[in-house]
């Protein structure tokens, strides 16, 4: 059966799941219920001292889900790897969605930065799931550190303009060794089979899910968007082709 | 004695991190927290003694893309 | 529950299926079911006296699919409405697909013998789908003829480019009274899911299913994906937006 | 008699529509026949005769988009 | 010398320009100056009675500028034989741009309509350039009706979206018999350079110049962007290619 | 005057000519000429001792043009740095062009080693252009690095795709402290004047000029495509709307 | 006498079309007119003679794309 | 004496390394060299003497993007 494998682990979805950004965290249940994901992904924050909220991971199946916690905030290496550490202290498994991102208005990733990050954090043995812009050399070099995926943009978080880095991503799949997930971006389950068609082995999908007027719903669409893609590229799309073919015969007789 | 708690100065009683914990009515799952930048293990919050000053991050999981 | 209603008959699915290109009657069915389509294109062609085939009705279950035989192959109006004629006398409902296509090249449709046709066949009780180039005035004159659908094409015919003409069809989808099917050009999943994201009632789909490496499984792909896109709509996409907005809450404790 | 059957000339006995569709060996369910471009209603194939270089065209099904 | 031939008229410029929605006759009159064009179009309204303007052709040196009245406002063929006549009438030679947009809202052209108002105008003896939108059948008909050019749009009257329609465009383009001239949508020089790099004969462009900061710089630029697509379009552009391809020798002396 | 200024040196030209693949040395110079360029790039090879070719610097003015050595062929910063340092003891002033590119398929860059070789080349007193992927953390990094310029990719090199890296390029424009120059992909005038009209301070061509049929006229359109650009980047483009909008004025006689 | 011009009704005293553009101050180039719905060539312009009531359109080129 | 001249090995009579690029004819303008992995300037060629086994790479421009 069509599985998707990081580090060893199997997984029947190939739809992450961001918890941010939604209004409730019923809404974000049920998006997450309805999308079929196995993998979801959770941010670290101080608490509150003087009224301190009960957890939002009280509403999530940890038998269901495997929390991918992020270093999101992070705007260099250590900042990043002293958050990977506070995760995994936190009682979660040694994963990490490693983001560094030094730019506050337009959050994208520093290559630099996340490639010293990575090789630090595979050394005291997490489980790295790096976010980089659509660079296949970078993929290349953090593939060559020991990362379990690379998770290139589609476009800048949470702008919803889908797959708009398609040539390199293109390159940085058939270059990789490990599973490629692309990240961000992703506006619309039109725009998440298109990644799978090209042959990604998965999408994480938080800020589309989060807005939609109804999260849930919108959960089941990217599920089946996902799913629509991959089935798609493992039955062989046909190429596009500069002239029209007729798909009736024209040969008749109308004209004889 | 005072504290330094996630950036606000507080006079606490607990002299135990597991104590702080407790005093401050968290949930002491899925919480994290560093003593004076250095992780402190869960197992270890009951041994953990705190000093005049200590500064500390108490951090928990919330919503993230 | 959400329908798809023509000319007063309901169809649970908005995707259509053609028949033309397939390798094998027994992939064109497979493609068929997969797809869980209602509606299935047939176009007309003389028999062969000399070593008849068998019908390949023969093959489709007529209790499932309705039948929409089409014109191809008509170059004006009058051959158009003689073929509709030959499909209704051979035992079909009188559904047609109206295809006008003079350039034999690009078959692309011709809008004034397709509207000539519209109103004849109209007039003769037939329910009308009429394929015709991205035009919003001219699906306005056809659905003010009576047709029961318009049928813009997304790009010509059998080059699964895709919706090219995006902008025109999203006027047209706003304007119509009638439902909108996007026909023609779709060569992925994703492309019939961006079409139902827009607000299309349905697409057809039959080069990309005929030419994929296994058109059984390219057919549940194209299922989840129109489902994927018509879910999406109904659940309301979010914007796209110019800058990049945060999944994961910034505040923080990393730098006070 | 001689017809002109989709475009090609033949000799033929039956002398009714339905009689030719027999000698033809075509199935006539979904077959559409025009007797000199006039359309003829399946249920009129019995009763319709043919005459010496009648044009016919027999038409069927076959896929298309 | 590269000319543009409109039925038997010469031009050097190969950029048509709209009059409409200048802030000022000043600003208008150096845009045009600066496009180098030889054909403005113009339109027709009601004097006003009561305080009658001077007429803003008072700023156009017609013997530097051809008139090209379109039928704007025109709803119907009717109403577009109209006010081709009327424009006549004024003093205008007999070309007329040919307008029929009977949706106020995104002032789409009527392929019906203005087929018709092409054979009558045809007849009567006029030079006409139909506005048309991007469909090659309709652009068959329109030329064998004896239209002097045909003018597909880009994308909708005013909305800078550039040349949207590119599919269909090229094959108008390959098919036509006369000049094919890109109208509406063309938003800045890159778009209208696009258009020729196609092998459009010409563009015609007017809210990108209006609505300009400086509409007489921007009326240069498109005139560098119009000749530099024909420059282009006649020296042979290469082909888009899948790979990389080194554009330095990479043999070398690094690696041995 | 609009001018460029790189490291405190003006030219007049936006454009960057590549000297590589021209079918000879009379059509390059021809290409040189007609572009207007003063920056041009040439690489490095060994000399072959058995029959030593005339160096093809003997027929470029070094008067008119500024020699703008790469260092193609790097696959990591000491290679670059080695080939930098050969140039300038060729005789050729402290410009670099920094390219490293480990991977001879695509040709893309590797933003870690060329960060690295940046850092030790602006030390040594290089004026240093690094071609980068179009990363806009990278593109910081290397200015705070002290590099004259960033020269991101449009798409790989020798594609003639385009701006394909559209969005990015946007955000590294936003935030550039030194001149963007776009480099590689841009096959036509008009994806010249693209990134012109985005802001771009410059742009570099090879490819496009090489392979066409006649590379002095294309070098003559390129010229065009990137003076129509930047004008209609200082002319002030108007923004892209979703609807139509007059640029005739509708009010009127024909209904009252 | 009364007439109706450009859709409002109006007094003029001219008698001819071509005194009513003076009246109105009308530079006559590239003025295009229908009375009553016909086209008046500019140079029928002296002789056409008005009417109680008639119908009059006078129009000008003006800006356009 | 025996050198490695960009990875061939040859036999020459000159000395020093200005010697080499006359016996080569190679025109020195626009040559860079190295020698055994290190850069030598032009205004050194005439006093770099070569020795046996010398590696030497000679390099110049050719057109590239």
């Amino acid at each position: 059966m069509d599985q998707l494998i990081i580090s060893g682990r199997s997984f029947n979805s190939r739809l992450m799941v961001g918890t941010g950004k939604f209004s409730s965290n019923q809404a974000m249940v049920a998006s997450m219920e309805a999308s079929g994901c196995e993998i979801v992904t959770v941010a670290l924050r101080r608490v509150d001292i003087d009224n301190p909220a009960d957890s939002m991971l009280a509403h999530i199946d940890r038998n269901r889900y495997l929390l991918l916690p992020n270093t999101s905030g992070a705007r260099d290496a250590e900042e990043a790897v002293r958050l990977a550490r506070l995760s995994r202290a936190a009682g979660c498994e040694p994963w990490v969605k490693l983001e560094v991102t030094p730019d506050p208005y337009y959050l994208l990733p520093d290559p630099i930065e996340t490639l010293k990050a990575a090789e630090i954090l595979v050394k005291e043995g997490f489980t790295v799931l790096p976010y980089i812009n659509a660079d296949p050399v970078l993929a290349k070099h953090l593939q060559e550190a020991g990362t379990a995926t690379v998770m290139p943009l589609g476009a800048p978080i949470g702008t919803n303009k889908g797959v708009r880095t398609r040539e390199q991503i293109a390159i940085i799949i058939e270059q990789a060794i490990v599973p490629v997930v692309v990240d961000a971006g992703l506006g619309a389950p039109s725009h998440a089979a298109e990644a799978m068609e090209m042959g990604a082995d998965a999408v994480l999908v938080n800020t589309a899910l989060a807005v939609a007027r109804d999260p849930g719903a919108m959960g089941a669409a990217f599920r089946k968007g996902v799913e629509a893609g991959r089935e798609a590229y493992l039955a062989g799309l046909g190429e596009q082709r500069q002239q029209a073919e007729a798909s009736s015969p024209l040969t008749g007789f109308l004209r004889d | 004695m005072q504290l330094v708690i996630n950036g606000q100065s507080r006079e606490v009683s607990a002299e135990s991190l597991a104590e702080l914990l407790v005093e401050l009515q968290l949930d002491t799952s899925h919480v994290a927290v560093e003593l004076n930048q250095a992780i402190v293990e869960s197992s270890q919050f009951a041994t953990t003694a705190l000093n005049e000053n200590d500064r500390l991050e108490v951090i928990q999981f919330v919503g993230g893309g």
